[in-house]
Protein backbone atom coordinates (compact mmCIF):
# COMPACT_ATOMS: atom_id res chain seq x y z
CA UNK A 1 0.00 0.00 0.00
CA UNK A 2 1.18 3.86 -0.35
CA UNK A 3 -0.12 6.45 1.64
CA UNK A 4 -1.24 9.69 -0.07
CA UNK A 5 -1.90 13.05 1.85
CA UNK A 6 -3.19 16.10 0.32
CA UNK A 7 -2.55 19.53 2.13
CA UNK A 8 -4.18 22.68 2.65
CA UNK A 9 -6.74 23.94 -0.59
CA UNK A 10 -5.53 20.61 -2.52
CA UNK A 11 -7.01 19.03 0.49
CA UNK A 12 -10.48 21.14 0.76
CA UNK A 13 -10.79 20.24 -3.61
CA UNK A 14 -10.42 16.82 -2.91
CA UNK A 15 -12.15 16.66 0.07
CA UNK A 16 -10.12 14.13 1.99
CA UNK A 17 -6.97 14.22 3.45
CA UNK A 18 -5.82 11.34 2.88
CA UNK A 19 -6.24 8.33 0.63
CA UNK A 20 -4.52 4.38 1.22
CA UNK A 21 -4.08 2.76 -2.47
CA UNK A 22 -2.53 -0.58 -3.84
CA UNK A 23 1.29 -0.01 -4.67
CA UNK A 24 1.95 -0.17 -8.42
CA UNK A 25 5.41 -1.73 -9.21
CA UNK A 26 7.68 1.12 -10.82
CA UNK A 27 4.86 3.53 -10.25
CA UNK A 28 6.18 7.24 -10.73
CA UNK A 29 4.51 10.27 -9.31
CA UNK A 30 3.25 11.50 -12.74
CA UNK A 31 1.39 8.48 -13.01
CA UNK A 32 0.15 8.35 -9.84
CA UNK A 33 -1.50 11.53 -10.33
CA UNK A 34 -3.12 10.30 -13.37
CA UNK A 35 -4.25 7.07 -11.30
CA UNK A 36 -5.85 9.54 -9.07
CA UNK A 37 -7.94 11.80 -10.89
CA UNK A 38 -8.71 9.05 -12.73
CA UNK A 39 -10.63 7.13 -10.09
CA UNK A 40 -13.33 9.59 -9.25
CA UNK A 41 -15.71 12.17 -11.32
CA UNK A 42 -14.56 15.00 -8.30
CA UNK A 43 -11.08 14.74 -8.99
CA UNK A 44 -10.48 15.27 -12.28
CA UNK A 45 -7.92 17.90 -13.14
CA UNK A 46 -7.55 18.78 -9.22
CA UNK A 47 -3.49 17.26 -9.56
CA UNK A 48 -3.11 18.42 -13.02
CA UNK A 49 -1.58 21.93 -12.69
CA UNK A 50 0.57 23.73 -9.60
CA UNK A 51 0.62 20.86 -7.42
CA UNK A 52 4.17 19.78 -5.67
CA UNK A 53 4.75 16.77 -4.89
CA UNK A 54 7.08 15.00 -1.78
CA UNK A 55 8.19 11.33 -1.30
CA UNK A 56 8.67 10.45 2.40
CA UNK A 57 8.99 13.98 3.30
CA UNK A 58 11.16 14.76 0.37
CA UNK A 59 10.01 17.69 -2.71
CA UNK A 60 10.24 15.09 -5.71
CA UNK A 61 9.69 15.31 -9.96
CA UNK A 62 6.67 13.95 -11.39
CA UNK A 63 9.42 11.33 -12.61
CA UNK A 64 10.29 9.95 -9.27
CA UNK A 65 8.93 6.01 -8.59
CA UNK A 66 7.09 4.84 -5.65
CA UNK A 67 7.84 2.18 -3.16
CA UNK A 68 5.56 0.06 -0.88
CA UNK A 69 4.83 1.91 2.15
CA UNK A 70 6.17 5.28 0.66
CA UNK A 71 4.21 8.38 1.87
CA UNK A 72 3.44 10.38 -0.72
CA UNK A 73 1.95 14.26 -0.59
CA UNK A 74 0.84 16.34 -2.66
CA UNK A 75 -0.04 19.95 -1.99
CA UNK A 76 -0.42 23.36 -3.65
CA UNK A 77 3.01 25.76 -3.68
CA UNK A 78 3.90 26.99 0.11
CA UNK A 79 2.84 29.58 1.00
CA UNK A 80 4.97 30.13 4.83
CA UNK A 81 7.35 33.23 6.42
CA UNK B 1 26.22 25.29 24.18
CA UNK B 2 28.66 24.41 20.65
CA UNK B 3 29.77 26.58 18.72
CA UNK B 4 28.01 25.59 15.53
CA UNK B 5 24.51 25.18 16.81
CA UNK B 6 21.04 24.62 14.81
CA UNK B 7 17.89 24.88 16.62
CA UNK B 8 14.72 24.76 14.97
CA UNK B 9 11.04 24.82 16.42
CA UNK B 10 7.63 24.91 15.22
CA UNK B 11 5.07 25.70 17.31
CA UNK B 12 1.73 27.24 17.99
CA UNK B 13 3.10 29.16 20.89
CA UNK B 14 4.32 32.77 20.01
CA UNK B 15 8.04 33.20 20.42
CA UNK B 16 10.11 36.07 22.39
CA UNK B 17 12.59 37.82 20.29
CA UNK B 18 14.49 39.04 23.63
CA UNK B 19 15.04 35.41 24.60
CA UNK B 20 16.43 33.62 21.21
CA UNK B 21 18.42 36.64 20.50
CA UNK B 22 19.99 35.89 24.35
CA UNK B 23 20.13 32.06 22.46
CA UNK B 24 22.26 33.33 19.55
CA UNK B 25 25.00 35.37 21.53
CA UNK B 26 25.27 33.89 25.34
CA UNK B 27 28.80 32.68 25.56
CA UNK B 28 29.41 32.84 21.85
CA UNK B 29 32.59 35.29 21.72
CA UNK B 30 33.66 34.34 18.54
CA UNK B 31 30.97 35.57 16.37
CA UNK B 32 30.94 39.67 15.67
CA UNK B 33 27.87 39.35 13.77
CA UNK B 34 24.18 38.36 14.35
CA UNK B 35 21.39 39.51 11.47
CA UNK B 36 17.58 38.81 12.38
CA UNK B 37 14.67 38.47 10.28
CA UNK B 38 11.11 38.24 11.96
CA UNK B 39 7.82 37.87 9.99
CA UNK B 40 4.82 39.00 10.85
CA UNK B 41 1.15 39.25 10.29
CA UNK B 42 0.33 42.01 8.06
CA UNK B 43 -3.60 43.65 8.11
CA UNK B 44 -3.15 43.81 4.31
CA UNK B 45 -2.67 41.27 1.59
CA UNK B 46 -3.45 40.75 -1.72
CA UNK B 47 -5.38 43.59 -1.58
CA UNK B 48 -7.76 42.00 0.93
CA UNK B 49 -7.99 43.61 4.45
CA UNK B 50 -7.08 40.29 6.77
CA UNK B 51 -8.72 39.82 10.14
CA UNK B 52 -6.73 36.55 11.27
CA UNK B 53 -4.71 34.03 9.55
CA UNK B 54 -4.58 30.18 10.20
CA UNK B 55 -0.82 28.47 9.39
CA UNK B 56 -1.61 24.95 8.38
CA UNK B 57 1.54 22.52 7.62
CA UNK B 58 2.70 18.94 7.09
CA UNK B 59 4.37 18.18 10.24
CA UNK B 60 6.24 15.03 9.28
CA UNK B 61 8.20 16.94 7.07
CA UNK B 62 8.05 20.81 7.98
CA UNK B 63 11.87 20.16 10.51
CA UNK B 64 13.08 17.84 7.84
CA UNK B 65 12.74 20.31 5.24
CA UNK B 66 13.73 23.21 7.58
CA UNK B 67 16.28 21.04 8.73
CA UNK B 68 18.12 20.75 5.05
CA UNK B 69 17.27 24.45 4.16
CA UNK B 70 20.03 25.03 6.59
CA UNK B 71 22.20 22.85 6.08
CA UNK B 72 22.55 24.07 2.88
CA UNK B 73 23.27 27.31 3.98
CA UNK B 74 26.36 26.20 6.51
CA UNK B 75 28.10 24.82 2.88
CA UNK B 76 27.61 27.94 1.67
CA UNK B 77 28.20 29.87 4.65
CA UNK B 78 31.03 30.05 7.64
CA UNK B 79 27.88 30.05 10.13
CA UNK B 80 27.96 30.07 13.62
CA UNK B 81 24.17 29.64 15.34
CA UNK B 82 21.01 29.22 13.39
CA UNK B 83 18.09 29.25 14.82
CA UNK B 84 14.94 29.15 13.01
CA UNK B 85 11.32 29.19 14.92
CA UNK B 86 8.09 29.24 12.63
CA UNK B 87 4.26 29.55 14.18
CA UNK B 88 1.55 26.99 12.83
CA UNK B 89 -2.12 27.37 13.87
CA UNK B 90 -4.47 30.81 14.38
CA UNK B 91 -2.52 34.27 14.20
CA UNK B 92 -4.04 37.46 14.91
CA UNK B 93 -2.82 40.72 13.01
CA UNK B 94 0.44 42.05 13.88
CA UNK B 95 1.61 38.70 15.56
CA UNK B 96 4.92 37.23 14.52
CA UNK B 97 4.74 34.07 12.30
CA UNK B 98 8.67 33.62 12.31
CA UNK B 99 12.10 34.27 13.50
CA UNK B 100 15.22 33.25 11.39
CA UNK B 101 18.30 33.89 13.44
CA UNK B 102 22.55 33.66 11.66
CA UNK B 103 25.32 34.51 13.51
CA UNK B 104 28.82 34.45 11.83
CA UNK B 105 32.48 35.99 12.27
CA UNK B 106 31.49 38.28 9.09
CA UNK B 107 28.66 40.23 8.41
CA UNK B 108 28.58 39.38 4.53
CA UNK B 109 27.56 35.74 5.97
CA UNK B 110 25.19 35.85 8.41
CA UNK B 111 23.19 38.51 6.04
CA UNK B 112 23.62 36.17 2.70
CA UNK B 113 22.81 33.15 5.23
CA UNK B 114 19.98 34.38 6.55
CA UNK B 115 18.17 35.67 3.47
CA UNK B 116 19.36 32.67 2.02
CA UNK B 117 17.54 30.53 4.92
CA UNK B 118 13.94 33.07 4.09
CA UNK B 119 14.26 32.76 0.30
CA UNK B 120 14.23 29.08 1.04
CA UNK B 121 11.39 28.46 3.19
CA UNK B 122 9.29 30.62 1.41
CA UNK B 123 9.72 28.26 -1.54
CA UNK B 124 10.11 25.02 0.02
CA UNK B 125 8.96 24.48 3.52
CA UNK B 126 5.47 22.96 3.63
CA UNK B 127 3.47 25.90 5.43
CA UNK B 128 0.43 27.37 4.10
CA UNK B 129 -1.21 30.49 4.76
CA UNK B 130 -5.43 31.01 4.70
CA UNK B 131 -6.44 34.53 5.65
CA UNK B 132 -9.62 35.30 7.27
CA UNK B 133 -10.56 38.39 5.40
CA UNK B 134 -13.52 40.87 5.32
CA UNK B 135 -14.20 39.21 2.29
CA UNK B 136 -14.44 35.86 3.65
CA UNK B 137 -11.40 32.51 3.50
CA UNK B 138 -8.57 33.18 1.09
CA UNK B 139 -5.96 31.00 0.81
CA UNK B 140 -2.79 32.92 0.18
CA UNK B 141 -1.07 32.71 -3.42
CA UNK B 142 1.99 31.99 -3.89
CA UNK B 143 4.05 34.98 -4.69
CA UNK B 144 5.86 34.68 -8.12
CA UNK B 145 8.87 37.08 -6.29
CA UNK B 146 9.71 34.16 -3.84
CA UNK B 147 10.48 31.79 -6.95
CA UNK B 148 12.43 34.77 -8.79
CA UNK B 149 14.12 35.37 -4.78
CA UNK B 150 15.19 32.07 -4.33
CA UNK B 151 16.47 31.44 -8.02
CA UNK B 152 19.25 33.92 -7.38
CA UNK B 153 21.11 31.97 -4.95
CA UNK C 1 5.17 56.94 16.10
CA UNK C 2 5.03 58.01 12.60
CA UNK C 3 4.56 55.31 9.90
CA UNK C 4 8.28 56.31 8.39
CA UNK C 5 9.98 56.78 11.46
CA UNK C 6 13.91 56.96 11.63
CA UNK C 7 15.81 56.93 15.22
CA UNK C 8 18.99 57.51 15.78
CA UNK C 9 21.40 57.22 18.86
CA UNK C 10 24.81 57.50 19.53
CA UNK C 11 25.69 56.62 22.84
CA UNK C 12 28.11 55.20 25.86
CA UNK C 13 25.27 53.13 26.54
CA UNK C 14 24.46 49.86 26.28
CA UNK C 15 21.08 48.91 24.10
CA UNK C 16 18.44 46.58 24.95
CA UNK C 17 17.26 44.35 21.18
CA UNK C 18 13.76 43.65 22.64
CA UNK C 19 13.43 47.26 23.41
CA UNK C 20 14.27 48.39 19.85
CA UNK C 21 12.52 45.33 18.67
CA UNK C 22 9.41 46.63 20.46
CA UNK C 23 9.68 50.17 19.23
CA UNK C 24 9.79 48.40 15.28
CA UNK C 25 7.15 46.34 15.59
CA UNK C 26 4.59 48.27 18.08
CA UNK C 27 1.69 49.78 16.48
CA UNK C 28 2.87 48.66 12.97
CA UNK C 29 0.61 46.55 11.27
CA UNK C 30 2.09 47.36 7.40
CA UNK C 31 5.19 46.31 8.04
CA UNK C 32 5.53 42.32 7.40
CA UNK C 33 9.21 42.08 7.77
CA UNK C 34 11.86 43.42 9.98
CA UNK C 35 15.56 43.07 9.73
CA UNK C 36 17.83 43.24 12.58
CA UNK C 37 21.75 43.23 12.85
CA UNK C 38 23.75 43.69 15.64
CA UNK C 39 27.57 43.94 16.01
CA UNK C 40 29.46 42.43 18.77
CA UNK C 41 33.31 42.80 20.32
CA UNK C 42 34.58 39.54 19.14
CA UNK C 43 37.66 38.08 21.20
CA UNK C 44 40.12 37.94 18.08
CA UNK C 45 40.60 40.12 15.01
CA UNK C 46 43.25 40.82 12.78
CA UNK C 47 45.34 37.68 14.41
CA UNK C 48 45.11 39.54 18.44
CA UNK C 49 43.71 38.09 21.72
CA UNK C 50 41.58 40.99 22.11
CA UNK C 51 40.57 42.16 25.79
CA UNK C 52 38.60 45.14 25.59
CA UNK C 53 37.57 48.14 23.11
CA UNK C 54 37.67 51.64 22.49
CA UNK C 55 35.43 53.64 19.94
CA UNK C 56 36.18 57.28 19.35
CA UNK C 57 34.47 59.05 17.37
CA UNK C 58 33.38 62.67 15.55
CA UNK C 59 30.72 63.66 17.67
CA UNK C 60 29.60 66.43 15.29
CA UNK C 61 29.69 64.79 12.15
CA UNK C 62 28.59 61.18 13.33
CA UNK C 63 24.57 61.39 13.55
CA UNK C 64 24.57 63.99 10.01
CA UNK C 65 26.47 61.02 8.69
CA UNK C 66 24.00 58.29 9.70
CA UNK C 67 21.18 60.24 9.46
CA UNK C 68 22.14 60.77 5.35
CA UNK C 69 23.30 56.59 4.96
CA UNK C 70 19.36 56.23 6.13
CA UNK C 71 18.14 58.77 4.06
CA UNK C 72 19.68 57.31 0.99
CA UNK C 73 18.41 53.93 1.69
CA UNK C 74 15.13 55.28 1.94
CA UNK C 75 15.37 57.09 -1.93
CA UNK C 76 16.27 53.21 -3.13
CA UNK C 77 14.00 51.04 -0.86
CA UNK C 78 10.07 51.42 0.36
CA UNK C 79 11.06 51.15 4.40
CA UNK C 80 8.84 52.23 7.37
CA UNK C 81 11.19 52.49 10.14
CA UNK C 82 14.60 52.26 10.32
CA UNK C 83 16.31 52.34 13.89
CA UNK C 84 20.26 52.84 14.13
CA UNK C 85 22.22 52.56 17.33
CA UNK C 86 26.19 52.50 17.89
CA UNK C 87 27.74 52.62 21.24
CA UNK C 88 30.53 55.17 21.83
CA UNK C 89 33.63 54.34 24.57
CA UNK C 90 34.96 51.33 26.17
CA UNK C 91 33.43 48.13 25.58
CA UNK C 92 34.29 44.66 26.72
CA UNK C 93 34.17 41.42 25.02
CA UNK C 94 30.98 40.17 23.75
CA UNK C 95 29.20 43.70 24.31
CA UNK C 96 26.84 44.84 21.47
CA UNK C 97 28.59 47.82 19.67
CA UNK C 98 25.74 48.52 16.90
CA UNK C 99 22.40 47.90 16.07
CA UNK C 100 20.46 48.52 12.61
CA UNK C 101 16.74 47.69 12.12
CA UNK C 102 14.66 48.27 9.03
CA UNK C 103 11.26 47.07 8.97
CA UNK C 104 9.19 46.81 5.13
CA UNK C 105 6.12 45.61 3.49
CA UNK C 106 8.73 44.07 1.53
CA UNK C 107 10.90 41.14 3.32
CA UNK C 108 13.73 42.08 0.04
CA UNK C 109 13.81 45.57 0.95
CA UNK C 110 14.52 45.27 4.46
CA UNK C 111 17.03 42.98 3.37
CA UNK C 112 19.44 45.30 1.25
CA UNK C 113 18.54 48.23 3.13
CA UNK C 114 20.04 46.97 6.70
CA UNK C 115 22.56 45.23 4.49
CA UNK C 116 23.12 48.58 2.84
CA UNK C 117 23.28 50.95 6.03
CA UNK C 118 25.81 48.55 7.50
CA UNK C 119 28.09 48.36 4.60
CA UNK C 120 28.00 52.35 4.23
CA UNK C 121 28.02 53.00 8.19
CA UNK C 122 31.48 50.41 7.95
CA UNK C 123 33.00 53.07 4.83
CA UNK C 124 31.91 56.52 5.38
CA UNK C 125 30.69 57.15 9.50
CA UNK C 126 33.44 58.24 11.66
CA UNK C 127 34.41 55.71 14.26
CA UNK C 128 37.57 54.40 14.77
CA UNK C 129 38.30 51.27 16.87
CA UNK C 130 40.97 51.00 19.37
CA UNK C 131 41.52 47.41 20.78
CA UNK C 132 43.27 46.74 24.04
CA UNK C 133 44.78 43.16 23.06
CA UNK C 134 47.36 41.43 24.52
CA UNK C 135 49.85 42.46 22.51
CA UNK C 136 49.23 46.22 23.63
CA UNK C 137 47.10 48.56 22.38
CA UNK C 138 46.40 48.85 18.39
CA UNK C 139 44.18 50.65 16.14
CA UNK C 140 41.73 48.43 13.73
CA UNK C 141 42.74 48.75 10.38
CA UNK C 142 40.09 49.45 7.65
CA UNK C 143 39.02 46.28 5.89
CA UNK C 144 39.36 45.96 2.31
CA UNK C 145 36.56 44.14 2.87
CA UNK C 146 34.25 46.49 3.59
CA UNK C 147 35.07 48.94 0.94
CA UNK C 148 34.64 46.41 -1.81
CA UNK C 149 31.12 45.46 -0.27
CA UNK C 150 29.99 49.39 -0.15
CA UNK C 151 31.10 49.46 -3.82
CA UNK C 152 28.65 47.23 -5.13
CA UNK C 153 25.17 49.39 -3.95
CA UNK D 1 40.54 81.31 11.05
CA UNK D 2 39.75 77.70 9.99
CA UNK D 3 39.40 74.97 12.52
CA UNK D 4 41.37 71.95 11.81
CA UNK D 5 40.40 68.89 14.07
CA UNK D 6 42.22 65.18 14.05
CA UNK D 7 40.96 61.80 14.66
CA UNK D 8 41.91 58.73 16.21
CA UNK D 9 45.92 57.08 15.01
CA UNK D 10 45.90 60.86 12.78
CA UNK D 11 45.44 63.10 16.22
CA UNK D 12 47.75 60.51 18.19
CA UNK D 13 50.72 60.98 15.14
CA UNK D 14 50.24 64.49 15.16
CA UNK D 15 50.10 64.70 18.77
CA UNK D 16 47.44 67.51 18.59
CA UNK D 17 43.41 67.10 18.61
CA UNK D 18 42.94 70.58 17.01
CA UNK D 19 44.91 73.43 14.83
CA UNK D 20 43.73 77.00 14.75
CA UNK D 21 44.85 78.09 11.31
CA UNK D 22 44.79 81.79 9.22
CA UNK D 23 42.26 81.42 6.20
CA UNK D 24 43.91 81.63 2.74
CA UNK D 25 41.29 82.57 0.03
CA UNK D 26 40.50 79.59 -2.50
CA UNK D 27 42.44 77.14 -0.63
CA UNK D 28 41.90 73.46 -1.35
CA UNK D 29 41.88 70.54 1.38
CA UNK D 30 44.92 69.14 -0.44
CA UNK D 31 46.60 72.26 -0.14
CA UNK D 32 45.66 73.00 3.47
CA UNK D 33 47.24 69.37 4.20
CA UNK D 34 50.43 70.43 2.58
CA UNK D 35 50.56 73.43 4.34
CA UNK D 36 49.85 71.50 7.51
CA UNK D 37 53.00 68.93 7.07
CA UNK D 38 55.50 71.88 5.55
CA UNK D 39 54.72 73.90 9.10
CA UNK D 40 56.53 71.32 11.39
CA UNK D 41 59.41 68.90 10.70
CA UNK D 42 57.31 65.83 12.85
CA UNK D 43 54.28 66.34 10.94
CA UNK D 44 56.30 65.61 7.69
CA UNK D 45 54.12 62.51 5.62
CA UNK D 46 51.44 62.26 8.49
CA UNK D 47 48.73 63.77 5.98
CA UNK D 48 50.11 62.33 2.72
CA UNK D 49 48.22 58.82 2.36
CA UNK D 50 45.04 57.33 3.64
CA UNK D 51 43.81 60.42 4.93
CA UNK D 52 40.35 61.35 5.01
CA UNK D 53 38.93 64.47 5.02
CA UNK D 54 35.57 66.44 6.06
CA UNK D 55 34.42 69.87 5.57
CA UNK D 56 31.75 70.99 7.85
CA UNK D 57 31.17 67.13 8.87
CA UNK D 58 30.62 65.95 5.46
CA UNK D 59 33.33 64.10 3.45
CA UNK D 60 35.07 65.72 1.07
CA UNK D 61 37.79 65.11 -1.79
CA UNK D 62 41.36 67.00 -2.10
CA UNK D 63 39.77 69.25 -4.98
CA UNK D 64 37.46 70.71 -2.08
CA UNK D 65 37.96 74.74 -1.43
CA UNK D 66 37.93 76.16 2.24
CA UNK D 67 35.95 79.02 3.20
CA UNK D 68 36.87 81.18 6.98
CA UNK D 69 35.34 79.48 9.59
CA UNK D 70 35.46 76.38 7.97
CA UNK D 71 35.54 73.34 10.42
CA UNK D 72 37.83 70.71 8.55
CA UNK D 73 38.81 67.02 10.15
CA UNK D 74 41.33 65.05 8.94
CA UNK D 75 41.02 61.14 10.16
CA UNK D 76 42.32 57.46 8.97
CA UNK D 77 39.70 55.13 7.16
CA UNK D 78 37.02 54.78 9.32
CA UNK D 79 36.59 51.35 11.54
CA UNK D 80 33.03 51.27 13.32
CA UNK D 81 29.95 49.13 13.50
Amino acid sequence: MINVLFFASLREKMKTDSLQLETIENETIGELKQRIMNSKEDWQGTLANNVLAAVNQEMVGDSATLTDHSEVAFFPPVTGG
Amino acid sequence: MPKNFDFIRVSEQDFNVADEYQAMTHANPTDGAVVFFVGLVRDFNQGEKVKELTLEHYPAMTEKSLASIIKQARERWQLGRVRLVHRVGLLNINEQIVFVAVSSKHREDAFSACQFIMDYLKTEAPFWKKEQTTQGDVWVESNAKDTVARERW
